[in-house]
């Protein structure tokens, strides 16, 4: 029996204006990261309610990670602020629920860093692959 | 439900080459909600979005997907596409399955797999879109300047030329700002007041120009295109419409003891002013801290000496409500105090002085008549020190000066050395420098000039200390290249003081909500692309209060923010973003928390009669948004608790419905 | 750069940081004492800078300056040039080598009543 | 064991009933048991007279009771406010929940209320008379002993690590103004932080999976006043009334945490109320304690109007990979 690798599911929370470009420069460029990182586009890192983050883990996400344009470079002026104060609180809060802290990011990246988009979410994943699969806040209703 | 159509670009083979396009279009066929799927070589060639234009039509499509390159390229484009077959542009969305899928994986399955979910996701979504308009505001075409400088006159003169109408508010009895302050204009010389009043009198007698002169900004509400905003006219005790600007008040009022500002208190006027001979408008002023009619009701001799019947001792602050389109920031700059600076002795010496003082003194219509005499006995002094960078670029952590370069002074100062050397040649002019920066037209080839022609000293170093011994001034120094320590006995030292944004500013861009940085300059939309306009919607920045700036620059300045402004002011009516947030009425509570994030004061507050369901009527505050105003970051959702606060486009079920989708 | 772990230590212990220095001069235009020296405080700060400090190890400046604190109070970009120069003295001390004995010297100086103890420790000491 | 006694609470209430500054007054009533206790709005001196209660099982802090008892009722509030209390009124007030001006506030110091339940562990079941006093004396319907219990060693974990004894708001004071005190609150919190993550997990798998998802802890929460809970909102996306399974619990408790985190005044109502005894303010004091230590300390509720951390910024804040270090290990 062959064994499948295990390839950890990472949501991937950009906005718009620095992070979600990234991405696309990552793109442009051609520089891989593992096909499990999906993206979602929101408009600024602000928009993102921690419900989201719960929510992806929930329905079996290993790995969460938050992208925002760098503090002071805000599109919306101070959106990412805000940001960087709730999921500090969240962060916090899970680890002290006794989640592991790896499967939990927020990192700034502008436009102009599709190279730093990419290490990260390589260096995200390997992270949250050698924590195996979430299991301590994954809801089991929603796995097949 | 929706009737979702979904169409699958190849891009070439920069999709088709890793990622299966038959393959996605039709797994995406069996999600819900799909009705048509289709696969094409390039969706945004003509021949694409006719195919999708068709599609919608035959298909009764209610909302599309579109499997392609990334929304940043051509989500605009599928928008119109759909907006052109009768479809609402926001029920599109688009799966990026190039730049975040083709292009960064290899594998053909992997890709697929990936390019399948990101398609659900993108169903997901769309199956919850709700078709937007963007709202619309009307324009209302009056401008407000606030500051009547040379940047205030600037703006004010091009946006009433292009037909609009103007206000401006001058906190001073004229508007002149500081440059009716100043003697002659680097690089060229030419008399400050000469280029100057001409343009005064312009703004004077411009029908479309009104001038709030001893006026302030009281209040703003509103949002670009529509601020409601409240003006303070200040009680100057004087009937505008009736002063002829005679001045006979002036002449016979007997207070003579007041310290006059324009002179920088280098000498005294009365209690009743003008305070200059070219002033616009050329109306008298009562200074109500010095008249003795006001103070105790004991002289009103203007009065009775006022032929026009001009004087209104109980005349009282005026509020002035009106309506602008936009509001044009020109606050300007001041001098930074001198009295931390005690190594430069400019409190204990009345021969100390900054260089805004030299200035008058130079100037014709100073207190000296224009003659380069020392404050202190009214000689003419032989030795003169300039001190450049005092106050600027300091360290950040220090209390007494600016971090920034002040950006004027190397030129202003070239500009006294050499008009002192010029005028009176046998002074011995010298500067410390620590660098002499000066780029701009004409300008380094001014400053060689001051040093070759007209003989000024310039020494690299940095005065340590000046101390005032009998009637001479001792200049302790550095000569760095020299490597010296030298000591001057000046008998004048001027101070190049450093500039900084005038002290209202900043409970100005409260009331506007406009973002300033730590010095009080207001800041800019974009640094380079959007260099005049403030990040609040409708208000523009021009002249020194952005940063500082000499003449030229402010008035280029100006003229762009007033290009701004006109093409503001042009339009009918705005268009916004529809992708804002919005209030759930029956869920808010009024909290306040969505309002305290919010980067362009969006929300407001309203109490709101409520039917319940015993038929009684309740009142209850809850939130509202501007949707001119909202910028649509989403921030307020999710400070709201209730989850009353939502963002179109961009919903919490949708947002949830597309996490959904991918860790199914 | 020559002499770069001096330096570096020199910066450490001073909490000066000299790039911080615009070269204005000022603390050489405020200092009292600049008659006395060879190397004035603007020198002084760009020689710790670029690592050029045998010569103010070796220099009478060093023990010139007063410790007024003048050029630290004016300086407009808060480099504080007294600071260093109190950290180049210690340097100055703590060198290594730089006794002002060597063990050859001890011989004469021993006394009687010198105690053993003491002559053994000074040999010690010297001969390091 | 308080020293403010019922006398002065109810003439104080009827002296202001009967000269009109207010219409209604929201105190304590007496319930079946003794240490049952019910809030209930009194209208007239007789009610008040024969049934108002004050003793050391008035616990429940009126403050939320006025965002809807404005609304209904005609004409002025009386409300008893403890210190912690007046911590929720002016949290209320600064969220705009009720209008001040239909509420007369009199501050009542508070020496600590009783846990009925730490009495039941020591006197047994079948409770059928409680004396309170410094002592409690405490009778059961299984013996004709009376047991008398040191009130200060039944204190509600709450009272154990009270943090204030001074009212920040008051129309009026009744008994002494004490200080706000350096409470040993966080250091429970402390404790968990000190273990290992799969300790910590295993704990907290073992409170909230006690949850019932009664809501009780929501509908008792000043701080949860809203008008429909994200919990009840169909668009919310996280909508659900009763718990289905375990991680339900986990989400709507950390979801609850992080709504009321700046704006919980700690009054430890939750915890009190909970059917389960499940430490829920343990989530509340944790976020406290890192806004205190990453954003300078901030008491919500001190004053009326404050800007809570988590609606304020700095530019130079810690960043979330940085929170770890913290204070947990």
């Amino acid at each position: 029996m062959q064994v499948k690798e295990y390839k950890p599911l990472i949501v991937a929370f950009c906005c718009n204006w620095c992070s979600y470009a990234g991405a696309d420069l990552a793109g442009n460029n051609r520089l891989n990261y593992p096909a499990e990182v999906k993206i979602i586009r929101v408009p600024c890192s602000c928009r993102v309610n921690p419900m989201f983050v719960l929510r992806a883990f929930q329905r079996g996400a290993d790995g969460v990670i938050l992208c925002g344009c760098h503090p002071g470079d805000c599109h919306y002026t101070s959106g990412n602020y805000y940001t960087r104060r709730r999921m500090a609180m969240l962060f916090s809060m899970l680890d002290y629920l006794g989640i592991e802290r790896e499967r939990t990011r927020v990192e700034w990246v502008s436009a102009a860093e599709g190279a730093k988009f990419a290490a990260t979410m390589n260096d995200f994943a390997e992270k949250v692959a050698a924590l195996g699969e979430n299991k301590r806040l994954e809801d089991l209703r929603c796995k097949k | 439900m929706q009737r979702i159509g979904v169409f699958v670009c190849w891009c070439g083979s920069n999709i088709a080459g890793t990622v299966d396009v038959v393959a996605v279009a039709e797994a995406l066929k069996s999600e819900p909600g799909v009705v048509f799927s289709a696969n094409y070589q390039y969706m945004c060639s003509q021949a694409g979005q006719d195919l999708i234009k068709d599609a919608i039509k035959e298909h009764n499509l209610t909302g599309i997907v579109v499997c392609s390159c990334s929304p940043r390229m051509h989500e605009a484009t599928f928008r119109k596409t759909a907006a052109a077959a009768g479809l609402n542009p926001y029920m599109v969305e688009i799966a990026n399955i190039r730049e975040q899928c083709s292009w960064v994986h290899k594998d053909m399955p992997v890709g697929t797999e990936k390019a399948i979910i990101l398609g659900k996701a993108a169903v997901a979504k769309v199956n919850l879109n709700t078709p937007l308009v963007p709202g619309e505001s009307p324009v209302t075409k009056r401008a407000l300047v606030i500051g009547g400088g040379i940047a205030g006159i600037q703006t004010a003169l091009d946006i009433a030329d292009a037909g609009f109408e103007v206000d401006i508010v001058e906190k001073q009895p004229t508007i002149g700002g500081k440059m009716a302050q100043l003697d002659k204009t680097f690089p060229t010389l030419d008399c400050a007041a000469c280029i100057l009043t001409p343009k005064m009198v312009d703004v004077g007698q411009h029908e479309k120009i009104r001038i709030f002169s001893y006026s302030e900004v009281e209040a703003v509400k509103g949002f670009v295109g529509n601020f409601d905003v409240t003006i303070k006219k200040k009680a100057r005790y004087v009937k505008e419409e009736l002063c002829t600007g005679c001045g006979d008040c002036v002449s016979k009022c007997p207070m003579k003891k007041v310290p006059n500002e324009f002179n920088l208190g280098m000498d005294n006027r009365k209690a009743i002013y003008i305070p200059f001979a070219q002033a616009v408008p050329k109306v008298a002023t009562i200074d109500a801290d010095y008249c003795n009619m006001l103070k105790n009701g004991k002289c009103g001799v203007c009065a009775k000496f006022c032929q026009a019947g001009a004087i209104d001792y109980t005349q009282k602050d005026e509020l002035i409500e009106e309506k602008y389109g936009a509001i044009v920031v020109a606050t300007g700059y001041n001098p930074i105090s001198m009295d931390k600076f005690d190594e430069f002795a400019y409190n204990q010496s009345k021969d100390v002085i900054t260089s805004l003082e030299f200035e008058r003194l130079t100037n014709a219509a100073g207190p000296t008549a224009g003659k380069l005499l020392r404050p202190s006995d009214g000689k003419h002094p032989e030795k003169i020190v300039f001190v450049q960078c005092v106050g600027s670029r300091c360290d950040a952590c220090n209390e007494k000066g600016k971090e920034y370069c002040s950006k004027i002074c190397c030129m202003y100062t070239a500009k006294h050395a050499m008009l002192t050397r010029d005028k009176y040649p046998d002074t011995d002019v010298t500067v410390f420098y620590i660098d002499v920066r000066t780029p701009g037209k004409n300008f380094d080839e001014f400053y060689r000039r001051a040093v070759e022609e007209f003989g000024v000293h310039y020494i690299k170093g940095m005065v340590g200390k000046v101390s005032p011994e009998g009637d001479k001034l001792i200049v302790q120094a550095s000569d760095i290249i020299a490597n010296k320590q030298i000591k001057i006995d000046a008998d004048l030292v001027v101070l190049a003081a450093a500039i900084e944004p005038d002290k209202s500013a900043r409970p100005l861009a409260t009331m506007l909500t406009a973002s300033m940085d730590t010095n009080d300059f207001f800041t800019e939309a974009h640094p380079k692309l959007r260099p005049v306009e403030s990040p609040t919607a409708g208000v523009f920045l021009s002249g020194a209060c952005q940063g500082p700036k000499d003449i030229p620059e402010t008035v280029s300045q100006a003229g762009a923010a007033a290009s701004k402004v006109i093409g503001l002011l042009a339009k009918d009516k705005l268009t916004g973003n529809p992708c804002v947030a919005h209030s759930n009425e029956m869920m808010c509570n009024g909290c306040s928390s969505c309002e305290r994030v919010c980067p362009y004061g969006a929300i407001t507050y309203e109490d709101k009669e409520f039917r319940m369901p015993d038929r009684t009527t309740l009142v209850r505050r809850i939130a509202v948004v501007n949707p001119a105003v909202c910028q649509g970051c989403g921030c307020c959702t999710v400070a709201c608790p209730s989850g009353a606060m939502d963002l179109k486009g961009f919903a919490n079920n949708q947002i949830i419905a597309e996490v959904d989708a991918i860790c199914k | 750069m020559e002499n770069k772990n001096l330096r570096d230590e020199i910066i450490r212990r001073s909490g000066v940081n000299p790039t911080k220095c615009m070269r204005c001069g000022k603390c050489t235009g405020t200092c009292p004492a600049f008659d006395e020296m060879e190397y004035h405080p603007h020198q002084f700060v760009y020689m710790v800078e670029s690592g050029d400090i045998e010569p103010l190890l070796e220099s009478k400046s060093l023990y010139r300056c007063l410790t007024c604190f003048a050029c630290v109070d004016r300086c407009p970009r808060g480099v504080e040039p007294a600071k260093l120069v109190e950290a180049v003295r210690l340097a100055a001390v703590r060198q290594q080598g730089n006794n002002h004995m060597t063990a050859n010297d001890v011989p004469a100086k021993i006394e009687e009543d010198t105690p053993q103890q003491l002559i053994v420790s000074a040999f010690r000491k010297y001969t390091k | 064991m308080q020293k403010i006694t019922r006398d002065v609470l109810v003439e104080k209430a009827v002296s202001l009933l009967e000269n009109g500054t207010v219409a209604n007054v929201l105190g304590w009533r007496k319930g079946e048991f003794d240490y049952d206790i019910t809030p209930a709005v009194f209208t007239d001196k007789a009610d008040i007279e024969a049934n108002f209660v004050w003793n050391d099982f008035c616990g429940a802090n009126f403050s939320k009771y006025l965002v809807q008892k404005t609304r209904k009722l005609e004409g002025k509030i009386l409300v008893f406010l403890k210190p912690c209390d007046t911590y929720s009124f002016n949290q209320l007030l600064t969220e705009h929940r009720f209008d001040r001006e239909k509420v007369y506030a009199v501050g009542v110091s508070c020496e600590g209320m009783v846990d009925i339940d730490k009495i039941k562990a020591i006197a047994g079941d079948g409770i059928s008379k409680i004396v309170c006093g410094e002592m409690i004396e405490v009778s059961t319907v299984y013996s004709d002993e009376v047991i008398k219990i040191d009130a200060k060693d039944v204190l509600e974990g709450r009272c154990e690590s009270c943090k204030s004894k001074k009212h920040v708001a008051y129309d009026e004071l009744l008994g002494e103004e004490g200080d706000v005190i350096d409470s040993n609150r966080f250091d429970e919190v402390a404790k968990l932080e000190a273990m290992t993550p799969d300790e910590r997990f295993a704990f907290w798998q073992e409170q909230l999976s006690k949850c019932i998802r009664c809501n009780a802890c929501r509908d008792i929460c000043p701080a949860c006043t809203c008008e429909n809970c994200v919990f009840n909102n169909p668009n919310s996306g996280v909508e659900n009334k009763a718990a289905a399974n375990s991680f339900e619990e986990k989400m709507f408790h950390i979801i609850r945490a992080f709504h009321v985190a700046g704006r919980c005044t700690d009054c430890g109502e939750c915890s009190r109320v909970c059917p389960q005894n499940i430490p829920l303010h343990l989530l509340n004091r944790k976020f406290i304690k890192d806004m205190d230590s990453f954003y300078g300390e901030y008491q919500a509720g001190a004053e009326v109007g404050s800007r809570a951390p988590l609606v304020n910024y700095t530019t130079e804040d810690v960043e979330p990979c940085d929170v770890f270090e913290g204070g947990n290990e």
